[in-house]
């Protein structure tokens, strides 16, 4: 046998045919989507852990406290398991406190993007018609604004508020939801699904809950969560960059990131690049959560 | 007879179920022939693995592990080779109880030298027509630039004028109407009938040697189909073009083919000539061939408003292979003697006339 | 069989079902404004315990009849009766209960089966939706269903994937008779069926028909199963009506050209010498059909070997005599300037 | 592709222009919204500032802004746009369109280039995973380096770039400091890199182009071109490349745009994002008003783009 490249190889366990259902989960699934998925759901546990942590202060060490005698200590220093900041601050605390940032704002930010954008996709997708030319419309309006560029513009007409950008990074995130659902129903009801349903005598209610919803968007809408949840990460990192995210001294990774890029060129990456890796690890997970997830639930195994 | 135009022996194409972890015996042991200006049918239900024959031949199998077995001997004047020349160094089996459980293959390997077997050989010797010819042909580019490919790549005229003559003059043959017209039509713009000839004008513009026509009559209306299979019996008449006519519709077989073969589960169950085989009242029959031929409507059972034969049970699927006869759940025609060997063993095909073979228990002995 | 004196349980009158052409709010900057009749003034009707056959080429607006019948989509002009009763501007709610007695089985095999529920769910929610019904009852009435579709009770536990296709068709028509309609309209009911599957769907349909006295709206290409089901058939071309009447009449003895060209195509595919009787023209009968223009006067004029035959008469041509159809006896309608025959 | 079908594209065009044009005028009532609901009037400062000077001097200030009611407001501001008049920036006290037109062509460069950055690297690995499978060895951990980017804060990548640039290179790729001699491209080059890299869209791009290669390579028709011995590749560029590059390429502008106004700031480069940056700090509305009717206009041109390059290579609209 050659083996110039790899050799794949296929059994039949026990000659016998397995039910699906009844297989172990890495034979159901392939492993990359298993890892992606098992990583972020540990990245979510931690998420939630490090929020309830923050929230009752339950801290490793005074996240304010400064140390002038220990600027900058690398990880492990003196009790502080990941050193410390410019100030000499514990920088584990102050990430574990930084999450606070995120949480509620964020959720916010997705509860908004997915209401709406359910509402709006439901009606374009499920009515069609005019309903359906004043939705895209108004999906086209809002992807036409740099999301950026009208948080900048928000800010300087009212001021730089979380809650403010959030509910824009809400708005900005329901053309996404909206197209994602009305173009689920279009397929749907390409296949008749939606019309076997009516011609059933099913109430109209009854279609869109539970089996538009429920049953063929479920996935999709914790995706767009997760991915929501990750960009609302990214997004307040670069305002504090500009100077408009959470304000010092309250910790956000992103004023981590940005306070401590300041010490970049004396060669002191570590302060900048401990919550920059916090947030490269919790992105990375609620992204790769998204994507396994997708995989798994819409089947998209490999023959 | 002369050497046979393609002779399949023994070919084995499998796919992997990874949802059941187990393998989907598609094409599992078909031996065909195909002789000089024959018509060779091959009919079966869904999942009979008609259609992966036809790409196992073409080398058009994607997913793995594909073609693991067998011999594909091809023999026209120009070309005489075995499409499946140096398989077994690709593949290592492992076979228990009878069947194949662990299939080693070095797919990408396989594949460059199946791409090397098939070079010249794909549209220039064999031509391959689909169903759904409208999804078949490429959206983006006119009907006539796409034979027009297809009569440069294969003819040896490189002049795009000379090729664009022949393309017009292949889509006059096939009898589309002001064919210069619709040289320039893309398929969307074109009936599913249109498209079909036009898919037959750009298989034969390179005038191979073989035509395999997979399904060519599915999904077209019935006015539609009837001109479609008149114009592959005109051409086969012209050109003496051998045919592997694969379908699942009973009629377009009898219309076209010398010789018929009846795939079930993966195997060939019977292969004869098509005037005995379709004969509802000749003898000698495989019992799901007698069961298929009775359950399509005829004039007497419209008259007297009978009930169909329906074959009991469902279309087999090829994951969970019994150990014997593949038919034996749905067969009617067991009897109480040889019931143990139906159930048990897998039959061969065995001889019941001169050049007609059938695979069932009861012609053995 | 056809039982003469029973009940009309559906009737269709001049129904129209006419799509727009415009799509999109910038519909004005295009010039070929106007609608595509897709349905064009069709009328007939079906008594109970029998089948109504409709047999034409795709495209030529048998499912929009379905669907307009179901009320599914709503018909530009006409009217539909059902059980005697209007319906042709019912509202949603007032359709509803409807529903109960007038079902549709589609062509997709999935159509209605959520890939995500399990059979017993399925057929759960169909017993339902009408009334209320105990857990038990549902049991009962759920193992019931399967046994008159002929399926096992272990199927039950199945999602829609794990089934084959036969057995999703099977569930698809124990979800309609959930409901205890009486009038079903099959669109295309076997035509995703295989060979041996088919026989068993057909076979099904008429014993239930036996047994439940169920009307059918049978649509289908394959001219000898609807052969096969039906008591009446109606040819339809380009969204007419052109032939209707008893089965034997139009299949035997057709009027049409049409109707002869298609079942001369059924012979022509079965036998390998081909009777032509008619010497069709081949070149020019066959082609793209402009379902978005029909020709004026008579639609199948273009493609008539009769047309051509008599040296193209004008009256076939003629914008204003499009032909109508009329009795030409027992019953048997024909919509023709030059029936064959005569 | 022989002949372009010229009278389609022609529609094309006119369709897309009045649809683009509507979508503008959506955006204009969008920000005057905002503006008009923010506290201290801002609104009127804005149209103030539209007017000729003598008459702002003159003091028909409170006659003019204080009467109107808000749509005639919105229209006057909307008909002085029209004609080109932004308004003058509050900060700098120079009208705004002069400034604007500088700048953004500043901030096409960057984004154009970092586009090619991300097109440069999303298609290759796209192309080859999906030709090959998604768990071919390679494939996967350069998959992998997409989210790792994806996911990284653009600015910070910023600083490591200028570390890197400093200590490995010995060269400061700020923009603004000095590019006179000769190397003016190097100090482009790190922008772009950085934003190409950094702004979130590579991942996406990356499986997107992946999916849609592998779905076309499924298609029937591919199957028919090898069958027939055509390069399976000639066939398959139109639907498999061309296109999703041009929709990803049209989705992705403002998500760029928007990593742009980082990146500028990281390395003092004159642009738009900069620009308005700095109009959020100083609350200067025309500036930033301005910016914001820009860049949106970047993105209807892009949306216009990718209709027209679908036009070309679809012209029956055979796929929708």
């Amino acid at each position: 046998m050659r083996r110039s490249t790899r050799v794949k190889k296929y059994i039949q366990t026990s000659g016998e045919v397995s039910d699906f259902s009844k297989l172990p989960l890495h034979k159901k699934f392939s492993i990359p989507d298993l890892l992606y998925v098992g990583y972020g759901l540990l990245i979510v546990f931690l998420v939630l852990v490090s929020y309830v942590l923050g929230a009752f202060n339950l801290l490793p060490n005074d996240p304010q406290q400064i140390n002038m005698d220990m600027l900058m200590a690398p990880p492990g220093t003196g009790g502080h398991l990941l050193g410390t900041d410019f100030m000499g601050r514990d920088i584990q605390s102050r990430l574990i406190l930084g999450i606070q940032a995120y949480f509620l704002p964020g959720l916010l930010a997705i509860f908004i993007s997915l209401s709406i954008g359910i509402v709006l996709g439901v009606l374009a997708g499920y009515r069609g018609g005019y309903a359906e030319t004043v939705i895209t419309y108004f999906t086209n309006l809002v992807d036409s604004f740099p999301r950026l560029v009208l948080i900048l513009l928000v800010i300087a007409a009212f001021k730089p508020d979380i809650y403010y950008i959030m509910m824009v990074m809400g708005i900005t995130g329901v053309p996404a939801v909206a197209n994602a659902i009305a173009g689920k129903i279009r397929v749907l009801a390409q296949k008749n699904f939606i019309e076997a349903a009516i011609a059933l005598g099913l109430r109209t209610r009854v279609i869109i809950l539970k089996h538009i919803l429920w049953y063929n968007c479920r996935a999709l809408l914790i995706i767009q969560a997760t991915l929501g949840m990750g960009e609302a990460i990214l997004l307040e990192t670069s305002l504090s960059y500009l100077g408009f995210g959470v304000q010092e001294p309250t910790p956000s990774w992103g004023n981590m990131v940005q306070s401590g890029a300041n010490y970049f060129m004396q060669g002191n990456f570590w302060p900048s690049t401990a919550p920059a890796l916090a947030i490269l690890f919790t992105i990375l997970g609620f992204n790769l959560l998204g994507d396994g997830l997708n995989n798994m639930l819409e089947g998209k195994r490999s023959r | 007879m002369a050497q046979p135009l393609l002779k399949i022996e023994n070919l084995r194409t499998y796919f992997y179920a990874h949802s059941k972890q187990a393998f989907v015996r598609s094409v599992d042991g078909v031996s065909l022939e195909v002789g000089q200006r024959e018509t060779v049918g091959v009919v079966g239900e869904s999942g009979s693995g008609k259609s992966i024959t036809a790409m196992s031949v073409m080398g058009l199998i994607s997913g793995g592990p594909g073609v693991i077995g067998g011999s594909i001997h091809y023999a026209s004047d120009k070309v005489q080779k075995n499409l499946l020349e140096g398989l077994e160094n690709y593949v290592q089996l492992e076979e228990g109880n009878g069947r194949v459980l662990t299939v080693k293959k070095d797919e990408s390997g396989w594949q460059k030298a199946s791409e090397k077997l098939m070079a010249g050989m794909r549209g220039k010797e064999i031509a391959m027509i689909f169903q759904n010819p409208r999804a078949s042909l490429n959206p983006y580019i006119t009907v006539g630039e796409q034979i027009t490919e297809a009569v440069r790549l294969h003819s040896g005229i490189s002049a795009v004028k000379e090729a664009r003559e022949r393309a017009i003059h292949w889509l006059e043959r096939v009898k589309i109407d002001s064919p210069r017209l619709r040289y320039n039509s893309y398929p969307s713009g074109m009936s599913g009938g249109m498209c079909q000839r036009a898919m037959i004008a750009m298989a034969l513009s390179s005038e191979p040697s073989l035509l395999i026509a997979d399904e060519p009559t599915t999904g077209l209306d019935a006015t539609i189909q009837s001109k479609i299979v008149d114009l592959l019996q005109e051409l086969k008449n012209e050109t003496g073009i051998s045919t592997l006519l694969i379908s699942h519709d009973i009629s377009v077989i009898t219309r076209l083919s010398d010789r018929v073969a009846v795939l079930y589960g993966g195997a060939v169950v019977e292969y004869g000539p098509a005037s005995q085989l379709l004969d509802a009242q000749a003898g000698f029959k495989h019992p799901y061939t007698a069961a298929l031929l009775a359950s399509v409507p005829n004039q007497q059972k419209i008259r007297a408003r009978a009930n169909l034969q329906a074959i009991e049970g469902e279309v087999p699927d090829t994951i969970n292979t019994p150990p014997g006869c593949r038919f034996y759940a749905r067969c009617n025609q067991i009897t109480p003697e040889i019931r143990d060997k139906c159930a048990a063993i897998h039959p061969e095909l065995k001889d019941v006339a001169p050049g007609h073979q059938v695979r069932c228990w009861r012609f053995i002995n | 069989m056809p039982q003469t004196k029973s009940k009309t349980i559906l009737e269709v009158h001049q129904l129209s079902k006419h799509f727009s052409r415009k799509r999109g709010v910038l519909s004005a900057f295009n010039r070929r404004g106007g609608t595509i009749p897709a349905v064009d003034n069709v009328s007939f009707y079906l008594r109970e315990n029998e089948t109504m056959g409709l047999v034409g080429e795709s495209g030529c607006g048998k499912t929009t009849v379905a669907r307009t019948i179901l009320r599914l989509t709503q018909p530009t002009s006409g009217r539909i009766e059902f059980d005697g009763r209007d319906i042709t501007h019912l509202s949603d709610s007032e359709l509803r209960p409807l529903r109960r007695d007038m079902q549709m089985i589609f062509q997709d095999l999935d159509a209605g089966l959520n890939p995500k529920m399990r059979v017993s769910d399925i057929l759960k929610e169909a017993i339902t939706v009408h009334e209320r019904v105990s857990d038990a009852e549902v049991e009962i009435k759920s193992r019931l269903l399967l046994d008159q579709v002929n399926l096992k009770y272990s199927k039950l536990g199945s999602y829609s994937s794990e089934l084959s296709g036969g057995e999703k068709r099977r569930v698809g028509i124990a979800r309609v008779l959930a409901v205890g309609a009486r009038l079903l309209v099959a669109d295309e009911p076997t035509s995703a069926l295989d060979v041996s599957i088919q026989a068993q769907v057909v076979n099904l349909l008429r014993d239930l028909q036996k047994q439940l006295g169920l009307s059918y709206l049978f649509i289908s290409h394959d001219l000898q199963v609807v052969e096969l089901m039906s008591h009446k058939v109606a040819v339809m071309y380009l969204g007419k009506i052109v032939e209707m009447g008893l089965t034997e009449r139009v299949s035997g003895a057709a009027r049409h050209p049409y109707t002869y060209i298609l079942w001369s195509s059924l012979v022509e595919k079965h036998n390998r010498e081909a009777t032509q009787p008619i010497r069709v023209e081949r070149r020019a009968t066959w082609g793209v059909f402009d379902f978005e223009r029909p020709a004026r006067g008579c639609r199948f004029a273009p493609r008539c070997p009769v047309y051509e035959k008599r040296g193209r008469p004008a009256e076939c041509t003629d914008p204003a005599n499009e032909p109508q159809l009329r009795d030409v006896g027992g019953g048997h309608q024909v919509a023709c300037h030059f029936p064959l025959g005569s | 592709m022989k002949s372009i079908p010229l009278r389609i594209l022609a529609i094309t065009l006119l369709k897309e222009l009045g649809l683009a044009s509507l979508l503008l005028l959506g955006v204009s009532f969008v920000v005057f919204v905002i503006l008009y609901a923010a506290p201290g009037d801002p609104f009127s400062v804005l149209l103030e500032g539209q007017l000729p000077s003598e008459q702002a001097l003159a003091g028909i200030r409170a006659a003019m802004g204080a009467q109107q009611s808000w749509y005639g407001q919105y229209f006057s501001w909307l008909h002085n746009v029209l004609g080109g008049n932004f308004g003058t920036s509050l900060h700098s006290g120079l009208p705004v369109a002069g400034e604007l037109v500088k700048v953004s062509l500043n901030t096409l460069y960057l984004t154009l280039g970092s586009m090619l950055v991300t097109l440069c690297i999303a298609v290759p690995i796209a192309l080859y995973s999906s030709m090959r499978g998604h768990a071919v060895a390679i494939s996967w951990p350069l998959t992998m380096l997409g989210y790792v980017f994806s996911a990284l804060p653009v600015f910070w990548l910023g600083y490591i770039a200028i570390y890197v640039s400093v200590h490995g290179f010995d060269f400061f790729p700020l923009s603004s400091s000095g590019a006179s001699d000769g190397n003016g491209w190097l100090y482009t080059l790190v922008p772009v890199l950085v934003l190409g890299l950094g702004s979130g869209t590579i991942s996406e791009v990356i499986r997107y182009l992946r999916e849609e290669m592998s779905r076309v390579m499924a298609e029937d028709y591919i199957r028919t071109e090898r069958a027939k011995g055509a390069s399976v590749w000639r066939h398959a560029f139109k639907e498999g490349l061309l296109l999703p590059v041009s929709e990803i390429i049209a989705a992705k502008i403002p998500f760029i745009l928007g990593g742009a106004v980082i990146v500028e700031q990281i390395f003092n480069w004159p642009g738009m994002g900069r620009m308005a940056w700095q109009a959020a700090q100083d609350r200067d509305f025309p500036v930033i008003m301005g910016i914001a009717l820009v860049a949106a206009i970047f993105v209807r041109v892009g949306s216009l783009i990718q209709r027209i390059v679908y036009t070309a290579v679809n012209p029956q609209g055979a796929r929708d």
